[in-house]
């Protein structure tokens, strides 16, 4: 510890106080003098980079329902839904829940098509908690190329059948084939209501975007 | 003494006759304290502004853009309403009376020490001969409210706020007076009024800090003192922020806070007032030289000053004491906090000691020359 | 000194309760089911001559271990009948780290406290003794530390059941 | 403390009861009073975080003091048995939230010293000048929360002017501004854009100017140079006593900094090229291990840091920034510890595999956990300011304490 103050000290202890003082008022005075550096939030915004991690965006087309971002994800707040048919994938839901995402952005590297993606949009209020859960679909069902796809599909399928059914003529056992051209009716029918329903879905999200 | 207009004279020519004596005194003292109250809340709340402003761009922001339009003038307004609205509380175990008591004698104080005040040559509430003595006086009762307060809250943090307060003001009630008595000794008279006339001449630059050597340090020396007596960083120990949470104001909330935030505005402009009369020249300045030559003649009485006249050495007095305010608030957002022995230390062992060796030195300078 | 000097020096004191050193090593190409042992080199110490052991290893001057960076438990399995303990000692004049491992059985997990020979063991350990259930004889201030004081349970231990409330508030 | 002494003054006994920070003794008389009991915390401007202390007062001197953790507890040690190997390093992020590149560091390094691996030498660098820049950022919290602990409001907004752009090079980098999960086992996980390189560069020239200024306004000020001298002073044996480590241990004069003497990464060639010096305290405006001596090596510390990015700016070369790792990670058996130098001090980890996808312990030794148990020794005997002050200099991320 320190002994008592000499009077060499205590002149020095004066000056001091006093010196620092008036370099700290010059330091901060020069500072007053200066343009600000802060931006005038909502009016004006700072530039976000691009590799920002906000909020997720789902290139749905390429996406094959493959798990594997919500196998990455450390709080399983990844939940996708998807029914297959044959190749074409029918999407039910692909839900995002924000409550619990800390934006660490290892779903998106798992990705073996490149379609989860984050973008620079950040703002995530409300003031209902479900309203965190969102839905990365940009449609539900199908997409229209699938849908394409899979007519086409259906529709050589129904063809090779048709070429069995025509090169083995005498059917040998009604029962099995007969069968098939059930399923392929029933199979038709619903890409037609999906068809439906995500021409609607589409149009809302254009509307919504708009 | 005979000066000019006097506030309890305002009404003395309009009330018609039926009207009785006491009820003239009354009014006009209602009157008078109404202007008061209306001159320190909006002082106070100009000062808001101000601090925010200067915090504001010291620290590289802009500070309140946006209430009011142009760089958030209103934005005080806007909250000295939310206060207002704020709900009153008292907290359970609490003094209740010393609690409702205390934000009132604080505010109060400070209003008793503006009364003695001269705000232009010719508009004040009351003019006492020993006004200075009155000043510091009421000023001080502050720290019993604060005290008051502190103890009242039945809060850990706001006793030792209060109990910083009382041993800090004690401690610098001394050097404040001290390096008063400088100036006071220069000028040779204790109202404010005359030692404020004294300092004309040498084309309104005659001012007491340059007619003596040792009025430098005495001001700077005053100037420190003043800050602890407000309780302004760096001898903002009471409220100590970081240490006390808000020290004896924790407990307090809404329009009860806001006496004290008034107050500590108020104090702050009034100690710079005092500086600005007894060092810094008082009413007089160039500007004021030039008004005194333009529209008052050579022997004018001070009762019928012209109105001009009057408005710029009123603004020279307030553009002083702002300036002064201002000083605070850069030190206040340039310094670190000190200790609480610390405080008691530079109060005793450093300010006390150099304010009596200032006294003796200008004291024997007048003496010599 | 690297690991092999610190253990030949710690033979050559026969430093109390020194069992052996377990070394990484690279698997066994003849034996499929090897997949070796990778990471750091430790010592294996006997639980009762532990601060013995700690005391010896501070002061001794080309050991010189003065600080204790950590002291750590492990479940290893929760149908292991052992916890491990360790610690890991550096010193700051040598340079040099040192880890050692004590296991303790599972049935009645108790060691003596280091906090004589390193103070820093003993917020350590009161963490220790939350977390896992071990009782460290001798500590000067057995509290617990980050769990609330009537909290039940060892969390870190492999066979904790996570609770359903606490005081009321529910843990789902 | 000195031993009590008596004196008898007529029938009055004084009792020499302390000796006050300042070296005076004061005598007191004995009216038995008793002492107050202070909560510090968990809500208190100053605790930095949930942090509850109980002080024991006798009027404004302190005389005992007692840290409760636990508030901030998330029981990170559990969830990195249960998450695999790679999620758990957004976790890592949150313990010392000020320095989540360090914190991403030595996760990936533990993990990495399970596993035969060669990390990318640009990666390195790239890590190298992250876990410095974060070190800066660090300690530029440190500097200006310090300074407001001390009622200087200003140098913290000026502090928190460098580490914004020291966060939006980060966010350029990585995408993030505090939790970045940049630096991942085997290497960093995107090159450095175009540009960036120079940012830094840039951001070196003005921090070394604003530093000037950091010193002038905060570290020598006479106030602040009278308010943390001789206080709290830790004595080198009782830091190595409490286990503490990095500038709390450096500011007791104990030459020892990880980067340099037990070095990793690519700090070996930095060391042995002399690039960056270590900073140790010198009691050079009062008694050795005291708060400015903390204060002192971290805001030189921050220099350093500055020349170390200089260095790998200048020896950072083209190549891949990712080593050889799987896409689902399988970490063989073993246990490693691997401590690195944080802004605070060693972060350990230790982390036990047995050759699966998640792993069997994941033990984190906090710095701040340490550091801040050697207030109940240093505390008692001082002002309820030096208090703060003291809690302060700890620089203590309650993230960590509590994991």
């Amino acid at each position: 510890m320190r002994g008592p103050t000499t009077f060499r000290q205590y002149l020095r202890n004066v000056w001091d106080g006093f010196f620092t003082t008036l370099i700290g008022m010059r330091i901060t005075g020069r500072y007053l003098l200066q343009k600000p550096i802060t931006v005038q939030y909502p009016d004006e915004r700072m530039p976000i980079p691009d590799r920002y991690r906000g909020i997720h965006y789902l290139e749905q087309e390429k996406c094959i329902n493959c798990l594997a971002c919500a196998r990455a994800c450390p709080i399983d707040c990844i939940e996708m839904d998807a029914i297959r048919h044959g190749k074409e994938l029918e999407w039910v839901s692909f839900t995002l829940d924000y409550q619990k995402c800390m934006f660490c952005e290892l779903c998106v590297y798992p990705c073996p098509k490149d379609c989860i993606h984050m973008s620079t949009e950040y703002t995530l209020v409300s003031t209902d908690r479900s309203e965190f859960v969102h839905d990365l679909l940009s449609f539900k069902g199908m997409a229209r190329d699938a849908r394409v796809r899979m007519r086409e599909a259906e529709k050589k399928k129904a063809e090779k059948v048709a070429a069995k059914k025509a090169v083995a003529a005498p059917a040998p056992a009604a029962g099995t084939e007969g069968a098939k051209p059930e399923e392929a009716q029933e199979a038709a029918a619903e890409p037609a209501a999906a068809d439906a329903e995500a021409g609607a879905d589409l149009s809302g999200d254009e509307e919504a975007q708009a | 003494m005979e000066h000019g207009n006097y506030v309890h004279s305002l009404l003395d020519g309009v009330a018609p006759d039926w009207v009785p004596g006491w009820a003239v005194v009354v009014s006009t003292a209602a009157v008078g304290v109404a202007l008061l109250i209306a001159f320190v809340a909006v002082l106070a709340m100009f000062s808001v502004w101000l601090e925010r402003k200067v915090s504001g761009h010291i620290q590289c922001r802009y500070g309140p853009m946006y209430v009011g339009g142009w760089h958030g003038w209103a934005q005080s307004l806007a909250d000295a309403l939310k206060l207002l609205m704020k709900e009153d509380l008292v907290p359970i175990g609490a003094d209740r009376v010393l609690f409702v008591v205390a934000p009132a004698l604080v505010l109060g104080s400070i209003f008793g020490a503006l009364v003695a005040f001269p705000f232009t040559p010719g508009f004040f509430f009351a003019d006492i001969d020993l006004g200075i003595f009155f000043i510091l006086g009421m000023s001080a009762l502050t720290t019993i409210g604060v005290v008051m307060a502190g103890w009242a809250s039945n809060s850990k943090w706001s006793l030792y706020g209060a109990m910083r307060e009382a041993a800090q003001v004690v401690a610098y009630e001394i050097p404040l007076g001290i390096s008063l008595l400088v100036p006071l000794m220069v000028a040779g008279t204790f109202n404010l009024l005359e030692a404020s006339q004294m300092q004309a001449g040498w084309f309104g630059m005659k001012w007491l800090v340059f007619q003596n050597p040792f009025m430098i340090p005495a001001a700077i020396l005053f100037f420190t003192a003043a800050l602890a007596e407000t309780k302004r960083a760096p001898f903002d120990l009471p409220e100590a922020e970081s240490e006390l949470v808000a020290g004896f104001m924790t407990e307090y909330s809404g329009l009860r806070w806001s006496f004290f935030f008034m107050e500590e505005y108020a104090a702050m402009f009034l100690m710079s007032l005092v500086a600005a009369v007894f060092f810094f020249g008082g009413f007089e300045s160039p500007f004021t030289h030039l008004a005194q030559r333009a529209f008052v003649g050579e022997t004018a009485a001070v009762a019928d000053l012209p109105l001009l006249y009057q408005l710029t050495a009123g603004v020279v007095l307030f553009a002083k004491a702002l300036f002064g305010v201002f000083v605070m608030m850069w030190l206040r957002w340039t310094l670190p906090r000190l200790r609480i022995d610390q405080v008691m230390t530079m109060g005793y062992k450093y300010l006390t000691p150099l304010a009596l060796a200032c006294v003796l030195a200008a004291g024997t300078w007048e003496a010599i020359f | 000194m690297d690991f092999k000097g610190i253990h030949d020096r710690l033979r050559a004191l026969s430093a109390p309760g020194l069992i052996g050193a377990d070394e990484p090593r690279r698997p066994d190409p003849a034996d499929k089911k090897d997949k070796g042992r990778y990471g750091v080199a430790f010592v294996r110490v006997e639980a009762a001559r532990i601060v013995e052991f700690l005391t010896l290893c501070r002061d001794d001057e080309r050991l010189a271990f003065d600080l204790l960076v950590d002291l750590t438990a492990t479940d290893p399995a929760a149908d292991d009948e052992n916890l491990w303990v360790g610690y890991q000692l550096l010193s700051t004049t040598q340079h040099q780290r040192l880890a050692i491992k004590v296991t303790l059985p599972k049935a009645e997990p108790a060691i003596e406290s280091a906090a004589a020979v390193h103070r820093a063991a003993q917020w350590h350990e009161r963490e220790c003794a939350e977390m896992f259930g071990i009782t460290f004889l001798n500590h000067p201030d057995p509290r617990n530390i980050l769990l609330p004081d009537d909290w039940v349970g060892h969390p870190l231990r492999k066979d904790y059941v996570f609770p359903k409330e606490y005081r009321g508030i529910s843990c789902e | 403390m000195s031993e009590a002494t008596t004196q008898q003054h007529g029938n009055i006994t004084l009792r020499e009861e302390r000796v006050l920070p300042s070296g005076e003794r004061e005598f007191m008389l004995d009216v038995r009073t008793s002492d107050l009991e202070v909560n510090m915390g968990p809500q208190h401007p100053a605790t930095h975080g949930v942090m509850r202390i109980l002080i024991r007062t006798d009027g404004e001197l302190v005389t005992g003091a007692q840290p409760h953790l636990g508030y901030l507890h998330r029981c990170a040690e559990k969830i990195g048995e249960n998450v695999e190997w790679l999620q758990y390093l957004p976790y890592t992020d949150r313990y010392d939230y000020l320095a989540a590149m360090n914190n991403n560091l030595g996760y990936s390094m533990a993990v990495e010293a399970l596993m035969p691996m060669e990390i990318p030498r640009r990666a390195e660098m790239i890590r190298v000048i992250c876990a410095e820049l974060n070190r800066i950022g660090s300690h530029l919290i440190m500097f200006g929360t310090y300074g407001m602990d001390l009622g200087a409001f200003t140098p913290f907004l000026y502090a928190f002017r460098e580490r914004e752009w020291m966060m939006a090079l980060f966010e350029k980098i990585c995408g993030a501004r505090l939790t970045y999960s940049y630096i991942r086992i085997g290497g960093v996980f995107n090159d450095a854009p175009p540009g960036w390189l120079q940012e830094v560069e840039h951001f070196c020239d003005v921090f070394e100017e604003k530093h000037k200024e950091y010193v002038d306004l905060l570290m020598l000020n006479h106030i602040f140079v009278k308010r943390t001298a001789h206080v709290g002073v830790i004595r080198p044996d009782l830091g190595l006593d409490f286990g503490l480590t990095g500038p709390m241990l450096r500011a007791s004069g104990i030459d020892f900094d990880l980067r340099r003497d037990m070095p990793y990464s690519v700090y070996g060639e930095m060391a042995a090229e002399g690039a960056f010096r270590v900073v140790t305290g010198r009691g050079e405006k009062g008694t050795l291990g005291d708060c400015w001596d903390r204060f002192y090596v971290r805001v030189m510390e921050m220099i350093e840091s500055i020349k170390i990015v200089r260095w790998c700016l200048a020896n950072i070369e083209d190549g891949p920034v990712i080593g050889d790792v799987p896409k689902v990670l399988k970490v063989p058996p073993g246990e490693a510890y691997v401590g690195i130098e944080n802004p605070r001090g060693e972060l350990g980890h230790y982390v036990v595999s047995d050759g699966g996808k998640v792993a069997k312990r994941c033990r984190v030794r906090g710095p701040s956990f340490c550091n801040l148990a050697v207030l109940e020794a240093i505390m008692p005997g001082t002002l309820l300011a030096d208090s703060i002050a003291i809690i302060g200099s700890t620089d203590v991320v309650i993230g960590e304490t509590d994991r």
